[in-house]
């Protein structure tokens, strides 16, 4: 079977990559780049471990096949510090002690992020109803809400 | 040498602060490598056949298609495991039977349940390997099966095991049936006491069995080379467990395994049992290749977990001036295929927040054609707290008394003699009642269609094995090893313990979770131990290397040992000689300590006896809709005594975590069966957890009655926070339709039906 | 398995026809990978048609909307004249699954799927939805309510795909909505949905409506019992309880894991009466 | 006298049914002889698969305790947790 050549932006950095129709855009990302941050957690969408963007749209990697990101730009969880310098979701989640066990963690921040870059100042019931999509089992959701909350508000003030 | 360490009385620096925990970066970055992050060169992909069956005699199983499939490189199935003998041990999660769990982790002579795995295969790549399982001849022979527990009990019902009679009762039965095992609890006698009740209320009450549902699936990477040392790469509750379990299964040497604790994406209990690590050793040992086997979400519904579904008869009795005088309690569990559901703890915890004198709970273990059951949280304490929860709420109701003051009157305290039998000591639910009664959320007034229910729960917590290791590095910075994998933020509180004992910044502490050939035997992370048990290590650990530390300061000063004190983190000689000597930090210690003895350290390794049992007490406002059944969860607060909260806000998390499943438990998390036995709901779209919009914000109270077996007072907490919400929800449903819901979960259909009676 | 991915409809016609019944449309991919996950279907050829023009975008004319029929949920959640207009069909589509479904959900693939419990299609129904269909044989209009034929089956021929949907420009006074029940907040799939669509007199009563439900029977269904009910009332208790129990009567659910026959007959007649009252609210306050 | 009280369970299958009983002995290890000499395999059924509990404090591992004159042990199923 033949495989298809892939070109594409991940992170603003160009890759390419093999891969066969069936492999999904997470397989590609763990098995092919190496690139682990976004987790496996139902393989159905049903749990947003697996959350990147491609061309800015919030997807589950799981149900986006690896031959369709041709031309297209992914940001993953690994794209989202700049630098040395955390997202300020990132230094809130670890503030607010928004994780437990950590593996829906990468899904949450991205799912986030993409709320925070279309609406700086959700409410709590934007935020919940953004995020139904990540499964968390560990924290009730609580300090996940209460970290996106704060991480808008200070991102507010410095903007 | 004795131990001469003054703490800044009453001031703790590090205890009780809301560090950033040492493996967050890596936890928001998508560094942190979990289970099924790990690979090797040349590994090969590892995949289960399981049964499409709820029950059915393997008649044969023939591998030799997938065999000659190119690319495969090995095929296993019961055959090729060695054969168990029924041997009962405690090194896991409870009383296990190796036999059962031999035969649960690949069937021998009859598959038991929908997904109970029958054969596997290790192949190049997954797409092979699910061609190979497809080329698997397996014949079976359908039997007639059972799902319900109060079908599998009666005569005529299927057996599954020709070889089991009932354990507990008289005379011992002479022929075989689905009853395992019957225990019972209590003290004097229920009868008399019933007697003296101007009051009582009795009901039939059922949970479902619930997933733990972790969201990472479990994963394993295991390595055999042609020597037969064993690698195995594993996500689990506990690494010398995952070493032991498979040593027992596959007839190793314990000494050939080495097992290594990836990051683990959840467990809740349900990761304290091997389902594929042994499977792997195997494929990799008849290959000499590396084998990653990770589970698919369905492989995870149908073949692990979960916790046992009940059906209970309880029935309470008061005197009319709210004195509960009597309980009795008939709990049958769901074992799953093999025996071995928690009837222990469900007849020791049903009863255990109240003082009664004439009580007695009766558990019931019965298999039934699902998977085998695991720890959930509290292991058997919501199912068995729930009815009686509910029962007292009902009982509060009749004697028109506040459901708070009724528990408050009954409620135990240090010095009651528990209703299991031994006495309490200093505990802290009396406090957690008050906490309630006293918030403001008991006190707001509801709407139409509302309603507020008040549940309380217990758990014993436990201590166990732990050992801890403290190296000073050369430049007074600190590695801990420990042996417990951290599910819920423990390499903080650990740290912080560990800091706070050396008197030195949080942030020279770097916590490590060593391998099994890094750190001595730790028993698994569960029970609420961690906190409380190795917590107790990294403190020892640390006062020996205070030892080591003054030892050394003794060695430079040239003075005796017992001349040196050591105060927050400084090394002070005793006053007669300070002053000839500067006080001398950790770090300026461990600069010199090439030329006192070399590298410092100090290690510990033991059993902790004395944990606290601790107690929570729920309030939770509903709203119903009383066209749809739908139940809104308005507003939760959960009261708690952590004895003493390490750190904060991964005490609320533990809290609110527990919480959150409690209410998914009920209101809308169940397993369907269809006729045939098989899951027809193996995955998160129709097994429901609460989603995000689904909650509120969970306001937590920490209660702290400080446990005087450890030296900050710490109780475990992981576990009690689940057992109140069961009840709490259904008593808040009562509250606001006037219907007592008694079959969980509390699912629309239910509610609406029980509307409209 | 072979994936394409062509630039034009007809391209997209041609591919289908000749992969025949091992070929399968790729819209959003948010049912077909999930169901290739796990076996329920193997198509050998892949008909990618996120890259057909026609097919992504959004148009609207004096006569009424286009909306392509690859047009995933969060982009036409951002089509302000669309939701002003057709509020309860665009609250329909944007039910469907998480934030991350509504990145790639598709109304076409929404409908082609063949789920009875499908979210948008009866508030497509209830509006009055056209399909437009292209094939080897031309293009061709269907109302959205011929469309599913049985759980899973579509009334579409081989080589057939749906490129858009045509709605009219929402008349003066009229007003559409669409509820769903499910167990929990978001992520479940529909146990019962009820979209309605109806036009009122400046007195307030009622002129002409449709009613849609979802998940009560093999197929979406329009049910023109209950939109009798409403019309010639002012959606007063009595015309609403008599919609209510035509939805009820009107169905023919199944026992299953989400929902029983009795649950899902009386909550199509509950959504059917709260549908109708936020329609009939957005048609009086649409003069 | 150390009060030993066994459940149910346990006095069925060891003791013919006899869940209380008085020991004069001053520690766990000496406990669980005596308990032996009477009750044949009940004192492996202790150290494998049961916690003693001894005056209101649980312990997992009881091996090494001492026990006071008037000590109240009960005999319950060993724990784990979630």
């Amino acid at each position: 079977m033949s495989k298809h050549h892939i070109s594409t932006s991940i992170n603003g950095e160009s890759r390419e990559f093999l891969c066969e129709t069936r492999q999904t855009l997470l397989d590609v990302l763990r098995d092919e780049l190496g690139m682990i941050g976004s987790k496996e957690g139902c393989s159905s969408g049903d749990c947003g471990a697996c959350s990147v963007e491609v061309d800015g749209r919030l997807v589950c990697s799981c149900l986006v096949l690896g031959v369709e990101v041709d031309g297209k730009e992914i940001s993953t969880i690994e794209g989202m510090a700049d630098g040395e310098n955390l997202h300020p979701l990132q230094t809130k989640f670890l503030e607010h002690a928004a994780l437990q066990c950590g593996v829906c963690t990468p899904g949450f921040l991205v799912a986030a992020k993409s709320l925070l870059d279309r609406n700086p100042n959700p409410t709590e019931t934007e935020v919940r109803y953004w995020l139904a999509g990540n499964l968390c089992r560990c924290t009730g959701y609580d300090k996940i809400v209460r970290a996106v909350m704060d991480a808008a508000d200070e991102m507010r003030s410095a903007s | 040498m004795d131990t001469k360490v003054k703490q800044s009385q009453g001031k703790l620096k590090w205890v009780g602060t809301r560090q950033v925990r040492p493996d967050g970066v890596d936890k928001v970055t998508g560094r942190a490598r979990f289970g099924a992050d790990y690979s090797l060169p040349g590994m090969l992909v590892g995949k289960v056949l399981r049964s499409p069956h709820a029950h059915a005699r393997i008649i044969s199983i023939d591998k030799s298609k997938a065999e000659a499939l190119d690319g495969v490189k090995a095929v296993v199935s019961g055959e090729d495991f060695p054969d168990i003998a029924k041997e009962e041990a405690f090194i896991g999660e409870g009383p296990i039977n190796f036999r059962y769990m031999a035969h649960n982790m690949m069937a021998r002579d009859k598959a038991l349940y929908d997904g109970h795995a029958v054969a596997a295969v290790a192949a190049t790549s997954e797409e092979i390997a699910q061609k190979a399982l497809a080329l698997i001849d397996v014949q079976y022979e359908v039997l007639p099966h059972v799902i319900d527990v109060r079908d599998a009990m009666k005569p005529d019902a299927p057996i599954l095991h020709d070889d089991l009679f009932t354990e507990g009762v008289t005379p011992e039965p002479t022929r075989a049936s689905n009853i395992a095992k019957q225990v019972e609890f209590g003290r004097g006698d229920p009868d008399a006491g019933f007697a003296k009740a101007d009051v009582i209320v009795e009901r039939d009450y059922s949970t479902q069995p619930v997933h733990q549902a972790y969201i990472e699936p479990h994963a394993t990477l295991a390595s055999v080379d042609e020597e037969g040392k064993c690698q195995v790469w594993a996500s689990s509750q506990g690494h010398f467990m995952v070493r032991a379990y498979c040593a027992k299964l596959l007839g190793l040497d314990l000494a050939n395994i080495k097992v290594t604790p990836t990051e683990i994406g959840g467990g809740f209990g349900g990761k304290t049992l091997v389902y594929i690590e042994p499977v792997a050793l195997l494929l990799s040992r008849r290959c000499s290749r590396p084998v990653k086997i990770v589970m698919d979400r369905e492989e995870v519904f149908r073949s692990t977990g979960p916790a046992p579904g009940s059906h209970s008869t309880v029935k309470i009795g008061a005197t009319k001036d709210g004195k509960i005088v009597a309980g009795y309690a008939e709990m049958r569990l769901q074992a799953g295929a093999y025996p071995g559901s928690q009837i222990g703890p469900a007849g020791m915890t049903a009863f255990a927040p109240y003082e009664i004198e004439d009580v007695k709970a009766v558990g019931i273990d019965v298999v039934v054609n699902r998977p085998k059951v695991a720890a959930y949280r509290a292991p058997g304490a919501p199912l068995a707290e729930f009815p009686v929860e509910s029962a007292i709420d009902e009982l509060a109701d009749k004697l028109g008394m506040d459901p708070i003051e009724f528990r408050l009157k009954n409620a135990v305290k240090e010095g009651t003699q528990s209703c299991y039998g031994p006495v309490f000591q200093k505990i802290g639910f009396i406090e957690t009642l008050e906490a309630v009664k006293n918030h403001d959320h008991y006190q707001t007034k509801l709407g139409p269609n509302q309603g507020r229910g008040v549940a309380s729960g217990f758990w014993f917590n436990i201590g166990g094995e732990s050992t801890a290791t403290v190296n000073v590095n050369e430049d007074g910075s600190v590695v801990l090893i420990v042996g417990s994998p951290d599910i819920g933020g423990s390499r903080a509180s650990l740290a912080l313990m560990c800091a706070e004992t050396l008197g030195i910044d949080y942030k020279q502490v770097r916590p490590l979770i060593g391998d099994t050939d890094a750190i001595g035997y730790t028993f698994l992370t569960g029970g609420s131990r961690v906190t409380f048990a190795t917590g107790l290590a990294a403190i020892e650990a640390a006062k020996n290397c205070i030892d080591d530390l003054r030892k050394r300061a003794a060695i430079l000063w040239d003075i005796d040992v017992s001349n040196v004190e050591w105060r927050d983190g400084v090394a002070h000689p005793v006053d007669a000689y300070s002053d000839e000597h500067e006080p001398m930090t950790l770090k300026q210690l461990a600069a010199q300590s090439a030329k006192t003895g070399g590298p410092i350290t100090g290690h510990i390794a033991l059993n902790a006896e004395g944990a606290g049992p601790g107690f929570g007490s729920h309030v939770c406002d509903v709203e119903v809709d009383p066209e749809t059944g739908r139940v809104e969860i308005l507003r939760y607060t959960a009261v708690q005594d952590a004895g003493r909260a390490i750190h904060p806000s991964y005490v609320e998390g533990q809290i609110q975590g527990g919480v959150a499943q409690g209410i998914g438990w009920a209101l809308n998390e169940e397993y369907i069966y269809n006729a045939e036995g098989r899951l027809d709901n193996p995955g998160f779209l129709d097994y429901r957890v609460p989603v995000c919009s689904d909650l509120p914000m969970i306001d937590t109270v920490i209660v702290e009655v400080e446990n005087p077996n450890h030296p900050y007072g710490v109780r475990g907490v992981g576990e009690v926070p689940i057992v109140p919400p069961l009840a709490a929800v259904a008593n808040a449903i009562e509250a606001a339709t006037g219907k007592r819901l008694a079959d969980l979960p509390m699912s629309p259909p239910k509610v609406l039906a029980a509307i409209d009676e | 398995m072979n994936y394409q991915s062509p630039e034009t409809v007809d391209d997209a016609v041609a591919a289908l026809s000749a992969a025949g019944a091992a070929g399968r449309v790729l819209a959003g991919g948010t049912d077909l990978l999930v169901q290739m996950r796990s076996g329920r279907r193997s198509p050998e050829h892949i008909v990618d048609v996120k890259n057909i023009p026609e097919m992504r975008s959004v148009t609207m004319t004096a006569d009424g909307f286009r909306i392509g029929a690859a047009v995933a949920g969060a982009e036409l959640g951002e089509q302000a004249q669309v939701i002003a207009e057709w509020p309860g069909v665009v609250e329909a589509f944007e039910l469907i699954g998480s934030t991350q479904i509504q990145g790639r959900a598709t109304l076409g693939g929404n409908l082609c799927n063949g789920s009875p419990a499908a979210d948008s299609v009866p508030a497509m129904i209830a509006a009055g939805t056209i399909a437009v269909i292209a094939g080897p044989g031309g293009r061709r209009e269907v109302p959205v309510e011929e469309i599913m034929t049985a759980p899973g089956q579509t009334s579409l021929g081989d080589g057939e795909l749906v490129v858009e949907f045509m709605l009219p420009r929402r008349a003066p006074l009229s007003g559409d909505a669409y509820l769903r029940f499910i167990p929990r907040t978001e992520m479940d799939i529909a146990v019962v949905g009820a979209g309605v669509n109806l036009t009122v007199d400046s007195a307030g009563v009622c002129q002409s409506a449709r009613v849609g439900l979802g998940a009560v029977a093999p197929t979406p269904l329009l049910v023109a019992d209950a939109a009798a009910a409403l019309v010639g009332s002012t959606l007063d208790d009595d015309a609403l309880n008599k919609a209510a129990a035509a939805a009820s009567a009107a169905c023919n659910p199944i026992n299953d894991k989400r929902g029983t026959v009795e649950y899902r007959v009386k909550v199509a007649g509950v959504l059917t009466r709260r549908a109708a009252k936020i329609a009939y609210d957005r048609a009086r306050a649409h003069a | 006298m150390a009060r030993v009280v066994l459940t149910a369970a346990l006095a069925n299958r060891f003791t013919g049914g006899e869940t209380t009983m008085e020991l004069e002995v001053d520690s766990v290890r000496k406990l669980l002889k005596a308990l032996d000499a009477d009750y044949p395999g009940l004192s492996e059924e202790i150290q494998n698969a049961q916690l003693l509990a001894i005056d209101g404090e649980i312990f997992q591992e009881a091996f090494l305790q001492k026990l006071k004159p008037d000590a109240e042990v009960y005999v319950l199923p060993k724990l784990g947790g979630g």
